[in-house]
């Protein structure tokens, strides 16, 4: 079998002997490009550094960046991330997930990753479509989609992830474009340095079956510093700008919503150094 | 005084009186004076009311499972009565509260003790304790004792126990003293928390499920005396999912759950074996299917549990059969997930999780993790390809490498594969870890064995029915078998331990026998099976009472 | 020209070129004519590039699984070319996009023809297929008509088929006339949902997972046509909740996914069991654990199938070997789910869900949906304990009565119960349905024979290595077993449907041989195993190598 | 075995042979009690009405009334009675959830029912414990709460599932308080009416694990009938007045939001009378 990972101390550190299999055009490629160009300015410390994925296209991103991943299953990148995070807290952890992930199998992590704020950064690479699964609709694909499982249009209105994170109690949230790689960069460093859960919501078209580059070209608008990144209702309300449907007058993207508050990790105070002898707890508690 | 060397008592009356302490309180009692004791607990799925009972039984000599007829009932309310009063022994006696029931017995005015004393009406069961401690001839420095180290507000509870012992007439029965050393005493559930602790445990994921709520519940109390992390999350899929994380990052997780929360875990158990992850899943047993009867208990689990999850893969399932077995086998089988990178399984149930035993237990004899460490030489593979199929392990967080686990069919780095010779190579990888497993587990110790070894008639039987079933084999003088793993199965080591026995009788608290099945299905003949599935667990008496009518023995 | 009555075709190109439509066109093309064929597809877990391919063999004879080795290579690009030629037989020919890749052989610029066409790049496949059916001295007149009728754009695509017709060298195959009439021909999922649909199915609701995932597509597109509500949830736990509460609305009811999603599913299978709730599950395993190999074929979910679910109860378990199987079994899974009021189960696999069968099928034979109804007499007890273990079945909506569904034990109203003995009773009576159930299901059509039948050798295996072994069976006149039923397990007709065999070969597409395992638990020995676990079907050929090697024959 | 449910044509038609275990002074009562009454009014088409529950306390409602019910399993009462009515739309639905059911194991179902507009009345017996368990914290349990699996006090803050509602497209979102039964009576009755997904938060005392009568029956007031139910952004911020915590200013009950939109099982649309035919399906499209 022959040695495929580089380690990461050899030139083009980052690469995996993986053969990318994303589609020509696919937003995931500037995703990847953001992050790596993250990755790349933080090179001493990727030992430390976790990737988690679920299943889906964008799941594969894992397998193309030579650091530590867990390629988990569908609808689970949080559990495991938290998991991983509570058990060893000193470790930084990115999760990617599908809106497909994120927002159907796996919501019910997403409003709890919120609510109690556990010190992760995730990214949900949301093309508003399943892309692996060759074209369903999505919790945020628009109502009216043709795809295979509502060939006649989809009879569902989307629901808008970063009003549900708001409404979850989360920190950080944020949406990016996978067409915007410098400003997804910038908004994936910012989102490590955040203590506690910090979401993004990055628009990435998927050039097979819901090509939507050229509708997030023309209204995609970065938010402006004047917004006042720690008002609730500022963010709540500009949130609220675009619902996710077909139309829309601009699509904000930025940090939206920033506040700081005790994780869940620190919360779980560090534990006072145990007795740990099961034989004296059981002369002090069984007898 | 009719003099007792052993002696049972049954506490009866409604969720909310607190029946299931005064059993354990008694249980101590007892225990310290060097008893053995064992504790049922009867309760139905409520909070407050309906009708709940708890049978302690002691004895000077070890027992592990309860007779249904008794030496005392102590019943707090007139339904005790009706359904109690016809289990006593014919010198049985029944002891009652003379405020809320008229019959003939001993009645105790224990409300009106209490309210003379202003204090709460769940001291009613201390009052319940003093009245029996006194009718056993207990010296009061006994109860004193109990009742200041285990109770709060503990002068106005002795001033009951006081009243209620000056209310209670003279002892009936005398206990004999034994001489003996104490041993701890323990719920199954207590013994599984320790046992994995003892092992090396970090960390214990659960969401709340009678009857493995008692798993979380004493590991929250206990968090920080035993180094613990106890987490609560969403739902039982995010539990097993974290626990999953904690292992991938190096600290060992325990999750646990009953066949409910299980199936909801099945599809991360399968995740566990392809990524290697090491997982022990504790499973306490309840009548099923689905909701079924939450607060009893059943052994209808085994076939899910033996087969829970898609594709192939290894796992181990260890079945302990009372506190001391389920404290070994908790270490042993956190143990075996570490040094196999597997799901394993503790498989319990209703009547092994929340019985109390009384055993004698050495901590010093539990496994403790360990696992093929990376010898950090040259690049990191997560799924290295060697001889006995156990990759080495190293942790994210060492610099220099990428420890990347998966889900999907992968190389030897953890990248995903759809080659058809990766597959093969990676599946059989797995599944080589299979002579080793079952070479590590054929041992003496794996399969419990006790009661006439030259009887040609054997009791074979599993889990938390050792206590009734092994007693039973004692008593009536036959061979008693009852293997700890169940997978895997320990064909020849059972057949050999069967050898020259012409008769084998199984015994299963269930409906259509499974680990029967299991036996036959490996060769093993048959002659009878006692199956049990009202909810109720074996109990000695009821056990007899069956194999006499059952069995021509 | 060679004249052939057999003959197979390789289609090998990049996900995305369209490799799977031109399969299932020239499949079409060919059964047109009489011709019976089967379609296998190889294809990666990607959405564009990769190497897909896809063999089509077609037969005057009706076939059922395709050989690795072929008459003709249609290769879109190189690395088809490097991938397939050497799978040609010494008189096949390999077939190429000349623009692409330069070889031996016979090359036709399809990529010219589009572009001088100003035609998609999509309908090179047009053009492959004109080539392909110039090759094999076609008329033009067949080619026509399909495209016709199969394709939009017709003309445009006419225009393409025209102009690689023309640079198509002249015929060096010829294809014998058959003279029969042609078969329909589905893939194994359309079978499974045609057959559903056929005995009562109303409602399909899943959620997309690979090899399942035809199914929703396939009757979304139809449900219409066919008048079923299709719908896709938020999960898989959703799925089979929302299938549990139609049908106990009365709207009979199915879900579809592959193992992980069967996984989230198995808390509900317990309700259905406990609650009485008819359901149907169709599970397309592929390869495990975990992710696994998601586009791939593999027989390794059969004991977690079994066993899926806590507590203990009946299920049907049937598996289908091809198109017709799938039809019909999936039509009485769903009867046997709504008689007995038990969930049961379609095993199916990639290998069987997503290839093309070319099969007689007569809708007319398919089972209907019937239950016991309740008689509107008296009150309405919706767990009435009756001889069979069948209660009668109400639906809400029906004025003055109650129908009371739940999870809890119950009484035979449906209210929680707690008491041992309603527990054992009601345990009992659903258990009781288990006489009739087997013998319902002791059939013969529940076993497909063949091959030899007076052999003393059998092959016997199960599921999608039907058409394989079969062929096999014949080539080598061995006696051919195949049950389609596994649970119930219908083990005297197997016995003695081997009686006079002395030695019995089994096949199965897995590591672990869990089929070959059960018949030995039922006391069937067997002499030898083939298994193929890299994530490939076995082909007709490939197997005939296989045995050779593994067993004297 | 005795028969034990009358059936609806008797006196007393809605009661059942089942003992009620609750603990005495539980708020379950009060909620049954509501139930009830408005039950009592519609004798005539109980036949068509369902009610579904999950597992906790709160489930055992549907043993102690004598209608259709299906007692399903923890957390999954939406899947069930979303299946039931898509199955027969003529039905009426009434789901019972607890807060661990509807709010922890059952989140996902509860956002997706919103988000679709399932026409299902849904009321969440919301005592912020679990009972039936034994008194762990839950969503919507004050920070600190000490339960059995947080002795030394909950870490999370919990998360209010108005707003969680409001964010995932409900047209119904309401709050009753188990101690006002003709209150409460009138929430079902509007909620009943309501076509599409109604949501009624429940507060419920536990009276054994987290008795709150005391905290609710000072801070509990009526909304007032000048509130505009239609106005999205009027009612996220009155469902902003109490965010779950142990301190309340008022909390108010009543009506926050209720608008028409298209239910799901409207959009699902009528279906043409089908071929059915499986033979003549076969001829048109496998030859
Ligand atoms: C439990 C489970 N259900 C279903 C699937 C099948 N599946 C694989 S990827 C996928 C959808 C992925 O969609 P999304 O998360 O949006 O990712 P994308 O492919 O669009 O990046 C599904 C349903 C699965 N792997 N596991
Ligand atoms: C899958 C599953 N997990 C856990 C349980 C155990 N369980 C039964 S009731 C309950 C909690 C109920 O809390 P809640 O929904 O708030 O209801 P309450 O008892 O407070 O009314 C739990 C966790 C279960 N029955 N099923
Ligand atoms: S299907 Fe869509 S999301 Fe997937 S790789 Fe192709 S373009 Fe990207
Ligand atoms: S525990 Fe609480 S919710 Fe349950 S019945 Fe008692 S008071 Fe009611
Ligand atoms: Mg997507
Ligand atoms: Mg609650």
């Amino acid at each position: 079998m022959k040695e495929n990972i580089k380690s990461r101390h050899q030139k083009h550190g980052l690469e995996t002997s993986a053969v990318n299999t994303w589609c020509k055009g696919c937003g995931n490629f500037g995703i990847l490009t953001a992050l790596k160009s993250v990755l790349a300015k933080r090179e001493d410390t990727l030992g430390s550094l976790v990737l988690v994925s679920g299943i889906g296209c964008h799941a594969k991103i894992v397998d193309y960046v030579a650091v530590n991943s867990f390629y988990s299953i569908h609808g689970r990148v949080l559990p495991v991330a938290c998991g991983i995070k509570t058990a060893n807290p000193r470790l930084t952890i990115i999760g990617h997930a599908g809106d497909g992930d994120a927002y159907g199998e796996g919501i019910s992590h997403l409003v709890f990753a919120a609510k109690r704020n556990n010190d992760l950064v995730f990214i949900v690479h949301n093309n508003r479509v399943y892309g692996l699964t060759t074209g369903q609709f999505t919790p945020t694909s628009p109502k009216g989609f043709k795809g295979r499982s509502t060939p006649k249009g989809s009879i569902e209105e989307p629901f808008n992830p970063l009003r549900l994170m708001l409404a979850s109690g989360a920190t950080f949230v944020a949406r990016g474009y996978a067409g915007k790689h410098a400003h997804l960069a910038s908004l994936i460093e910012q989102a490590m340095v955040h203590p506690g859960f910090a979401f993004i919501d990055v628009l990435q078209p998927c050039f097979t079956f819901y090509n939507t580059y050229k509708f997030y070209n023309e209204k995609v608008v970065e938010i402006r510093d004047e917004h006042p990144v720690d008002d609730f209702d500022a963010a709540w309300k500009l949130a609220g700008k675009w619902d996710y449907g077909l139309e829309a007058d601009q699509i904000p993207i930025g940090i939206f919503y920033r506040i700081r508050k005790d994780t869940y990790e620190e919360e779980l105070l560090p534990k006072e150094t145990p007795s740990l002898d099961v034989a004296l707890h059981l002369k002090r508690h069984h007898f | 005084m009719i003099k007792k060397t052993e002696f049972s008592i049954l506490f009866g009356g409604k969720a909310g009186d607190g029946i299931r302490q005064l059993g354990t309180l008694w249980a101590k009692l007892l225990s310290r004076q060097g008893y053995r004791v064992f504790l049922y607990d009867d309760y139905p799925s409520l909070i407050r009311g309906g009708h709940n009972f708890t049978i302690v039984r002691a004895s000077s000599t070890p027992v592990l499972a309860h007779n249904e007829v008794v030496d005392l009932v102590a019943a707090f309310n007139q339904e005790s009565i009706e359904r109690h009063a016809k289990s006593l022994k014919p010198d049985g006696k029944l002891l009652y509260d003379a405020d809320l029931a008229e019959t003939s017995g001993i009645g105790v005015p224990w409300s009106s003790i209490v309210g003379q004393a202003k204090a709460g009406k769940i001291m009613r069961n201390t009052a319940v304790l003093a009245s029996a401690a006194k009718l056993l001839a207990m010296d009061w420095s006994h109860l004193e004792h109990t009742v200041r180290s285990e109770l709060p507000k503990s002068e106005k509870n002795l001033e009951v126990a006081r009243l209620a012992w000056e209310a209670t007439p003279e002892p009936v029965f005398e206990l004999a003293e034994t001489n003996q050393e104490p041993w701890p005493v323990m719920y199954g559930n207590e013994a599984i928390a320790l046992g994995a602790v003892g092992a090396g445990l970090k960390s214990y994921i659960a969401y709340p499920m009678t009857p493995a709520s008692s798993i979380l519940h004493y590991l929250a109390a206990y968090s920080d005396d035993l180094g613990i992390t106890v987490i609560h999350p969403e739902n039982e899929i995010a539990a097993v999912l974290m626990a999953i994380g904690s292992s991938y990052a190096g600290i060992p997780a325990m999750v646990g759950t009953s066949g409910g929360g299980l199936a909801l875990m099945v599809e991360a158990i399968s995740l566990s074996a392809q990524s290697e992850t090491p997982l022990l899943l504790v499973e306490c047993q309840r009548p099923g299917p689905s909701t079924g009867v939450p607060t009893y208990t059943m052994q209808g689990d085994l076939n899910f549990v033996l087969n829970a999850g898609h594709g192939e893969f290894l796992r181990v399932v260890l079945a302990p059969g009372d506190a001391s077995e389920a404290f070994h086998l908790s270490g042993l089988a956190l143990y075996l997930a570490w040094k196999y990178q597997i799901p394993s399984f503790l498989l319990s149930d209703k009547h092994l999780s929340e019985s109390l035993f009384c055993q004698s237990i050495d901590p010093g004899r539990l496994p403790k993790i360990e696992y093929k460490a990376w010898d950090a030489e040259g690049r990191y593979k997560r799924y290295m390809v060697t001889e006995d199929g156990v990759s080495p392990l190293a942790f994210p967080g060492t610099a220099g490498i990428a420890v990347k686990a998966t889900s999907y069919e992968h190389d030897e780095f953890g990248i995903t594969t759809e080659e058809p010779g990766m597959i093969e190579a990676m599946q059989a990888k797995r599944l080589a870890k299979r002579p080793s497993l079952n070479k590590e587990l054929d041992k003496p110790e794996l399969v419990t064995v006790g009661g006439n070894e030259d009887s040609e008639t054997a009791l074979i039987t599993w889990g938390s029915n050792k206590g009734a079933v092994l007693e039973a084999a004692e008593e009536l003088s036959l061979r008693y078998v009852q293997p700890l793993c169940l997978e895997p199965f320990l064909e020849s080591r059972l057949k050999s331990l069967l050898s020259g026995v012409s008769r084998v009788i199984t015994v299963e608290c269930n409906a259509t026998a499974p680990f029967t099945n299991m036996l036959k299905a490996h060769g093993i003949n048959i002659d009878h099976t006692i199956v049990r599935y009202d909810g109720r667990p074996f109990s000695v008496d009821g056990l007899l009472a069956q194999l006499k009518q059952e069995v021509p023995l």
